[in-house]
């Protein structure tokens, strides 16, 4: 992993580039889609060049420079699939991570500069950059957010991790029209990163000539909007509805809101059966030939409300890119026996986290005989080695998949192979030893443990049918292991919502879930290596609390407070490499600890795309969050310049 | 009516408030995709929602705003009003089901005629047989069977009842078309089991009014035997008939619900299940109540139309 | 006028007169048993309880047993005969191995009948241990494999290897029974509701008929989702069954409740409760010896017509993911599995298995609930 | 009572076997019936309940409902025109079956209760007839229907032209089915014990009624009836029945006053006579009528019959024979050889 830090001399050069073109007859220095072209015949848009930024980014495509037209059809759940969108055209942030997810790139902003000690970030934004609605963007939008948005406690009562440094959090000062700075005071090594990954999408999501009508601060007179709009109360709710985050529905359900994406949704999503994204007119993306992106004329969404649909809606080949709902193991041979009657073809999707299924025991348990057995590592090794890994894999994913624990996959620079291989064999004799350590020798007349406290120990695992993963299915061979070896694990299956409500109020047993962690957001976001307060994985939820505030939740014992203390190490890497040698460290201490079992490293999975779609990245890494592929969805075009009959 | 209608009310919101959680365990639920935690964002939404008022206030809010200004409330994850969402909706919803009526009664009155008329006979069998079969199937899986059908073998687009190429645009001769190509399926699938019943009823009522005298006198006269059919059995057997409007619209817009889901409709059913699931309380809140409250009415109509169709129940 | 009317005298010499005098119950028996579907229908239904109950005896692999070489391996057929290898013919009741594939690029098994591998098969053979009846262990079967290493899916085997027949026998249990249960309470709350309503009259008539009318008004599949998302998840499965079996009996009572009720108004002005009042019966024996013996056969069968109702109502619960959940195996959680394309592609008989039995079922009920009913109806033709 | 001379014969039945092919086996309703009507005449039916007389009654408008069917004989039914039509044979559902029903003969029913279409109006059903066989405008038809319930003595028609039956009382409603069955003059009125489910007095009212209608119209009436009061009022000529067929046939005067079969006589004796004092109960006839699928052999009545005669009564069933003034079915007054 290394971070490159941009100097002058890019900036400079880049200026140049802007300069030349300037200079030179703008007609031909861009081109841009036919039916823009029209629109500026008509005179409702002006010229390319005007609404180009002075230095566009020239975006390095997959395969070859594409061709105008063609509309992507995908297809999307009526209701909680704003992810759809987000990560197709929603994540196009002040900087990207590659194709490939090694390396930070420009994005919105043309270059940065770091200061020595990683505290201070300087963003040079690209000059007569605009607005989907043609308004300038500059500085003043991202210091509008900050100032106006960020720092207010109405609007952001809690604010973001990711612009939040060990010293609080960040200011941002604007310098001139395009340059802004983010200072954090003390070292933030994993700043650039996260500003790459999806969270960092904030600063250049609030344009300040829409927004500030909906700002008591601006508009004197924003009770009369308030007025009109019968989903609000006062401003702020106004004002959160207008301007609602990214990753919830409330952002795809405003489509006046100007963005700086690729597309610009037409009407809001929930409220039709299709969602149409038009093309930006004033994308800032160009190909190596000056062409400005995207290619694609449109992106449509039809709302569906069963993944079964979608599934049809591919081999009937009504879907011309897409991945998820569809790149699930069950579906693949469906989708390979309909191949040619959709005309579609797979593409490979590097959906790798740090494990696909892990056995997260709840170490901070309310009821203290079952925290203290839980607690013990023989108990956790002992659960490791009862469960049969590769039968779980043969059986639910056809025998594609690792047996491995939570751990940086093999390839990531983090790896090592005692992390992902520890305690994976399958051997109940030796579980049945760990677990006796552990001390839970004592048998039932059934055959089952007993607890410290001479009752039967019970695990209840709380299970919902998420990520297309046959969870609930895994369980019931999770019990039979558990069982072979006299532990007793109950299995309550419920939903995604309830299961999260349970675990995060810290009233599970243990649950059954992934983890990201697996490659380069081994860094930003190591939730299962260090006790962090997440929505998504608990396994430590008190201690985590503490890690945030020492006044809150119970203090770890001192091995945890070690990893706490090695991962602000972390944070406040300089280089690249200390970066990596700091990380490893956390890792050393938290693979020791052996906190959650993992049992499956799934294999890369899939995507469909048809015959004549284009530059599809391929494999396409995509993560928690890494909303690929949303910053490379502009160069991809239909051979021909339309879909496929 | 209005009682039972305060009733409905009250129950429906103690049925959305039932299960444990809101609707922002939910968000999270979805938010846990994005791979962080994102407590930041939840805590404002909390406040925006209005979460956490005591129960029988949240109910006076709601009640006071339908009553005094039809004001359903407002779609958590919409963000709209509910009033803007539901009508198109519920036109729908109700025209499905008003068509699938339609159809069980076109179907049902003729099946269960002959089969009265003919009873015991191959096709009285045939008809009792397929009936029973149209009962017994559950509906959702008689209709993810018939999509596939229809994939599989007519090639159709499936889910939705307009294809792709006409999704919003605008009203034509060709879309019209293509809708009825499409909304025969849901009809068919919603309305078997409904058909089946009302062939059973039908022949049972007819059975019962067959043999009473005043077929004897009406065939005594010299009339013809369908003649006499049509005038004085059938129209009395019609009664209990007319009075399924009542129960089977509730009927038709439950089963309606699962299918919608699987064919992918654009009713009522899959917004209901899906505000139910994440807790869009007032949305699913208030298409309870409007299904109820029309349910109401409807089986205030088919009183209306009873007696307009049995002056005994009129006279009573 | 003169009144002279010819009657019957009760005198009786009926030397002639072959014609026993029959019961009531004998009655409705003898006209049920002339309604031959009905009959059919009937002895089909016994034999699904027996299912029911006989249970493991019948099925042949542990229904929570999977295989890693079988996953959604189709039926195997049973053959009857082997050929030698002198080419003589020999009568022996096998089934045919199956040779498994395993495709890693479309990630599926493919199987092919492998004729060289014969399991043989038979009946009263030894397998895994159960307790017969709840009571008895016992390892016997009824029939599979004669070999206890062996497994042979007759129906199929589903996605993670388990033997689709055997999880339908033993979701049979679960199905019958739920309509059972829940008949029994719709049962009790309709003939206790339905007998106030229709005996006292009046506001208590009234008020349970408003209720009534109410609780229909309500759309039921919302209704049960409501009830059904309020089950707490960490509820044990058997409790979540009773449950759902409670919310599925919604639907019964008030068509019960109804019947009950018109059956009462129509009974309190009959001679014979007039009669029995005039001799100073109490209310609770007129209902008790009068008026229940008299409608009695018309329960019975609105209860028969109720249980196909509650065994699909359990479905619709499942489909939509609030009824029963795995590792609870019921038809409807066993159709829930199936309910997607990937079976309906690879696996048909995933779908196509407990669909059937639904089918069956509902139907035999319905007609078994029909003849029931027309031979309680005094008045059927 | 009239004495004329014995018009034509308006319907010959003659050998009418109705049978009912039920599950438990055939239960012969009508077995064997002959019987004359006569133009302009009364005859009435008498006989117990389930002897087979409404039966016999409905297979002369070939009205009997399933399992029933006739399996032989012949209804002879001789139209103003002169043709004969033999209606045993007529195919159900045929134009000219049709037009003899409610045209040539009517029929009125027992319960007026039932009889009329519950949920249509009185007019609206008399018109219906009208125009089912005559060539009329509604409004004609109308007019008719009015006058019709004005003739059956229903106050203020035109009003009550729009009632629905239940509004109207069971006398009314008869009335109303006379109107009805008379509205097309018909040359023979069936009446199934018309008087059976009223009161005392409008009973009396409705036979008036018919007695009068008779006269008006010029038709022949086949009054069913139990009710041997009945029959003294109105009957010219009497049938009387007994297991599906007619034991005893002849004028009123012959069989009140000279009763030939045993089961006439004893139906005769059973009636209390004003002014003749006989202490003690009256005389009965003894045992029950045998079940309808028990039919006892030969002579239906020997197993109640006083003067059965063993070896000749139980082994064949004995024709109509004359006997003192009547027709008789007795083997008292014919050979056993007479059927076989």
């Amino acid at each position: 992993m290394r971070i490159r830090t941009h100097k002058r001399l890019w900036a400079l050069g880049a200026a140049g580039f802007g300069l030349a073109l300037a200079a030179g007859p703008a007609a031909l220095a861009f081109e841009e889609a036919p039916m823009l072209q029209e629109k500026v015949k008509a005179g409702e848009l002006p010229p390319v060049d005007e609404r180009l930024p002075m230095n566009p980014l020239v975006l390095e495509v997959v395969e070859q420079t594409g061709e105008y037209g063609g509309t992507i059809r995908r297809a999307i759940l009526g209701g909680g699939d704003q992810h759809n969108m987000v990560r197709t055209i929603g994540s196009d942030n002040i900087v990207r991570w590659d194709r490939e997810w090694t390396e930070v790139r420009p994005n919105i902003a043309e270059s940065w500069e770091v200061s020595e000690d990683a505290s201070s970030f300087t963003f040079k934004l690209r000059e007569g950059m605009r607005w989907s609605d043609g308004e300038p963007f500059t500085a003043d939008d991202i210091v509008f957010w900050y100032e106006d948005v960020f720092l207010d406690t109405r609007l952001t009562p809690n604010k973001d991790s990711t612009f939040v440094g060990p010293d609080g959090p960040v200011e941002v000062r604007k310098i001139d029209d395009v340059t802004v700075e983010f200072d954090f005071r003390t070292p933030n090594g994993l700043f650039i990163q996260n500003l790459a990954y999806g969270f960092g999408y904030h600063p250049a999501a609030f344009p300040k000539h829409y927004l500030s009508q909906f700002h008591e601060k601006y508009n004197p007179d924003v009770q009369s909007l308030v007025d009109a709009e019968p989903a609000a109360a006062d401003w702020i709710q106004l004002f959160n509805l207008k301007a609602g985050p990214m990753d919830t529905p409330l952002f795809w359900q405003n489509p006046d809101r100007p963005t700086l994406h690729a597309w610009h949704l037409t009407n809001a999503y929930g409220s039709t059966d299709r969602i149409v994204a038009e093309r930006n007119p004033f994308y800032w993306k160009v190909d190596e030939a000056g062409q400005q992106l995207p290619y694609v004329d449109r992106i449509t969404y039809d709302q569906v409300e069963d993944v079964e649909t979608i599934l049809l809606k591919a081999f009937n080949g009504e879907i011309d890119y897409m991945l998820r709902h569809l790149g699930r193991p069950a579906n693949k041979a469906a989708l390979t026996d309909n191949m040619d009657r959709g005309k579609y073809g797979f593409f490979d999707v590097g959906d790798l986290p740090a494990n696909i299924m892990i056995l997260m025991l709840n170490l901070n348990h309310k009821d203290p005989v079952k925290r203290q057995v839980i607690n013990d590592k023989n108990f956790r090794v002992g659960l490791s080695h009862a469960v049969n890994r590769q039968e779980i894999i043969d059986l639910l994913y056809f025998g594609s998949g690792t047996p491995a624990q939570v751990a940086p996959r093999e390839g990531s620079e983090l790896y090592k192979e005692w992390y992902a291989k520890q305690f994976t064999e399958y051997d109940p004799d030796l579980a049945n030893e760990f677990l006796d350590k552990a001390g839970l020798n004592e048998r039932d007349s059934e055959g089952f443990r007993l607890g410290p406290n001479g009752e039967r120990f019970t695990l209840v695992f709380l299970v919902a049918d998420v990520f297309g993963l046959q969870y609930p299915d895994a369980m019931e061979l999770i019990q039979g292991y558990a069982a072979d070896v006299g532990l007793d694990i109950q299995v309550r299956a419920t939903d995604r919502s309830r299961l999260i409500d349970l675990h995060t109020s810290n009233e599970q047993d243990a649950y059954l879930w992934n983890c990201s962690g697996g490659q380069a957001d081994a860094y930003t976001t190591p939730i299962c290596y260090v006790p962090i307060v997440s929505n998504s994985v608990s396994w430590a939820r008190e201690w985590a609390a503490w890690g945030v505030d020492s006044n809150r939740g119970e203090e770890p014992p001192e091995a945890v407070k070690e990893i706490f203390a090695a991962y602000d190490e972390v944070k406040a890497a300089s280089g690249p490499d200390e970066l990596r040698e700091r990380m490893q460290h956390v890792l050393d201490l938290s693979m020791e600890q052996f906190f959650t079992i993992g049992l499956v490293q799934n294999d890369p999975v899939f995507g469909i795309a048809r015959a004549n779609v284009r530059n599809v990245p391929n494999p396409l890494p995509i993560a928690g969050q890494l909303w690929f592929p949303a910053p490379y969805t502009a160069q991809i075009y239909f051979e021909g310049g339309d879909n496929l009959p | 009516m209005v009682p039972t209608l305060l009733l409905v009310s009250i129950t429906t919101f103690v049925i959305i408030q039932l299960p444990p959680g809101d609707y922002l365990d939910s968000l999270a639920a979805e938010m846990g995709e994005s791979g962080v935690d994102n407590t930041a964002v939840l805590e404002s939404l909390r406040r925006q929602y209005g979460l956490g008022e005591p129960f029988y206030v949240q109910y006076f809010k709601w009640m006071r705003g339908i009553l005094l200004e039809g004001d359903f409330g407002l779609s958590f994850e919409k963000n709209r009003p509910v009033t803007d969402l539901i009508w198109d909706r519920l036109g729908w919803t109700f025209g499905i089901s008003i068509m699938t009526l339609l159809f069980i009664w076109l179907t049902a009155l003729p099946i269960g005629i002959y089969s009265a008329v003919r009873k015991y006979s191959v096709g009285d069998y045939v008809a009792t047989f397929f009936g029973f079969i149209g009962l017994a199937i559950p509906n959702f899986l008689l209709a993810l069977v018939m999509m596939y059908v229809a994939f599989k073998f007519f090639g159709q687009s499936v889910g939705g009842l307009v294809s792709p190429e006409y999704l919003g645009e605008p009203w034509t001769w060709a879309k019209f078309v293509d809708l009825l190509k499409h909304i025969w399926m849901p009809i068919v699938v919603v309305g078997t089991s409904g058909a089946a019943a009302l062939i059973r009823i039908m022949r049972a009522n007819l059975l019962d009014e067959l043999y009473r005298p005043y077929v004897v006198t009406a065939r005594a006269k010299g009339m013809t035997e369908f003649q006499l059919l049509l005038r004085y059995p059938v129209r009395v057997a019609l009664n209990p008939f007319i009075s399924t409007i009542g129960w089977i619209l509730p009927t038709l817009v439950s089963g309606e619900i699962i299918v919608a889901v699987v064919m992918n409709l654009p009713t009522t059913g899959p917004l209901l299940l899906r505000a139910l699931l994440v807790q869009d309380m007032f949305l699913a809140g208030s298409l309870i109540l409007i299904v109820s409250m029309l349910t109401v009415v409807g089986t205030l109509i088919s009183d209306v139309l009873l007696a307009l169709v049995d002056p005994r129940i009129r006279y009573q | 006028m003169s009144q002279a009317v010819l009657s019957h005298q009760e005198d009786v010499d009926d030397f002639d007169d072959t014609v026993k005098v029959l019961g009531p119950w004998a009655l409705v028996w003898r006209k049920f048993k002339r309604h031959r579907l009905a009959m059919w229908s009937g002895v089909v239904v016994a034999l699904i309880y027996l299912v029911a109950i006989l249970g493991e005896f019948l099925a042949p692999v542990q229904i929570h047993d999977t295989s890693v070489r079988n996953t959604f391996q189709p039926p195997q057929a049973i053959h009857f005969f082997v050929t030698r290898e002198d080419g003589s013919r020999e009568f022996l009741l096998h089934a045919k191995g199956m040779k498994m594939e395993l495709d890693r690029v479309a990630l599926r098994r493919t199987f092919t009948v492998d004729e060289s591998k014969i399991i043989p098969l038979g009946f009263w053979v030894r397998g895994y241990e159960y307790k017969f009846l709840g009571l008895l262990p016992s390892k016997v079967h009824l029939f599979g494999p004669t070999n206890p290493r062996d497994t042979v899916y007759l129906l199929g085997a589903d996605r993670l290897g388990r033997d689709v027949l055997s999880r339908i026998i033993l979701g049979t249990r679960v199905s019958m029974s739920i309509g059972l249960v829940g008949v029994a309470v719709s049962l009790v709350i309709g003939v206790l509701l339905g007998g106030a309503s229709g005996y006292y009259g009046g506001w208590i008539d009234g008020l349970i008929q408003r209720f009534i009318e109410f609780i229909r008004s309500v759309p039921t599949i919302p209704l049960w989702m409501g009830l059904a998302a309020a089950i707490p998840l960490d509820w044990p499965p058997l409790r979540t069954y009773f449950v759902v079996t409670i919310i599925v009996s919604m639907i019964g009572w008030t068509t019960l409740a109804r019947e009950v009720r018109g059956k009462f108004l129509s009974l309190r002005n009959e001679d014979f409760i007039i009669a029995a009042r005039l001799d100073g019966l109490t209310n609770w024996e007129i209902i008790v010896k009068h008026m229940v013996p008299s409608f009695s056969s018309h329960i019975i069968a609105s209860l028969t017509l109720a249980v196909p109702l509650m065994i699909l109502a359990e479905t619709s619960l499942s489909f939509l993911g609030i009824g029963l959940q795995p590792p609870i195996v019921s038809w409807g959680t066993l159709l829930k599995e199936a309910q997607n394309i990937r079976s309906i592609i690879e696996a048909p008989w995933l779908l196509i298995a407990p669909g059937t039995m639904i089918v069956i079922a509902v139907l035999t009920l319905n007609f078994l609930g029909d003849g029931v009913r027309d031979a309680a109806d005094p008045h059927a033709h | 009572m009239r004495t004329e001379a014995v018009p034509g014969a308006l319907l010959e039945i003659s050998g009418l076997k109705t049978h009912f092919f039920t599950e438990d086996g055939v239960v012969k309703a009508v077995d064997g019936v002959d019987l004359t009507v006569y133009q302009n005449r009364t005859i009435c039916i008498l006989g117990e309940s389930g002897c087979g007389k409404s039966i016999m009654a409905r297979s002369i408008l070939r009205i009997v409902d399933a399992p029933g069917r006739i399996t032989d004989g012949r209804i002879l039914y001789r139209a103003a025109d002169g043709r004969e039509i033999d209606l045993a044979t007529a195919r159900q559902g045929s134009a000219q079956l049709r037009q003899i029903r409610g045209q040539d003969i009517a029929m009125i029913f027992q319960e007026p209760m039932t009889s009329l279409g519950p949920i249509q109006k009185i007019g609206k059903q008399i018109v219906e007839t009208i125009l089912l066989h005559r060539k009329v405008s509604k409004a004609e038809a109308k007019e008719e229907a009015i006058e019709m319930l004005d003739r059956v003595g229903i106050p203020d028609p035109r009003q009550r032209f729009e009632a629905y039956p239940f509004e109207l009382s069971g006398g009314m409603r008869q009335r109303a089915m006379i109107a009805m069955a008379l509205s097309c003059q018909p040359r023979l009125l069936i009446a199934d014990e018309p008087t059976t489910a009223l009161d005392v007095t409008t009973q009396a009212q409705i036979l008036d009624l018919i007695a009068e209608l008779k006269e008006e119209f010029a038709m022949a009436v086949m009054l069913i009836t139990h009710d041997l009061g009945v029959v003294a009022e109105v009957a010219e000529d009497v049938a009387v029945m007994y297991m599906g067929r007619v034991v005893e046939e002849g004028d009123v005067y012959a069989i009140f006053e000279n009763p030939q079969h045993p089961y006439t006589r004893a139906l005769m004796a059973s009636v209390p006579r004003i002014g003749v004092t006989k202490s003690g109960r009256l005389p009965a006839i003894k045992g029950m009528v045998p079940h309808p699928l028990a039919r006892p052999s030969g002579c239906p009545f020997r197993t109640r019959c006083d003067s059965a005669m063993p070896g000749v009564c139980d082994t064949s069933v004995p024709d109509l024979v004359p006997a003192g003034d009547s027709r008789t079915a007795c083997f008292l007054f014919s050979d056993a050889t007479g059927n076989g």
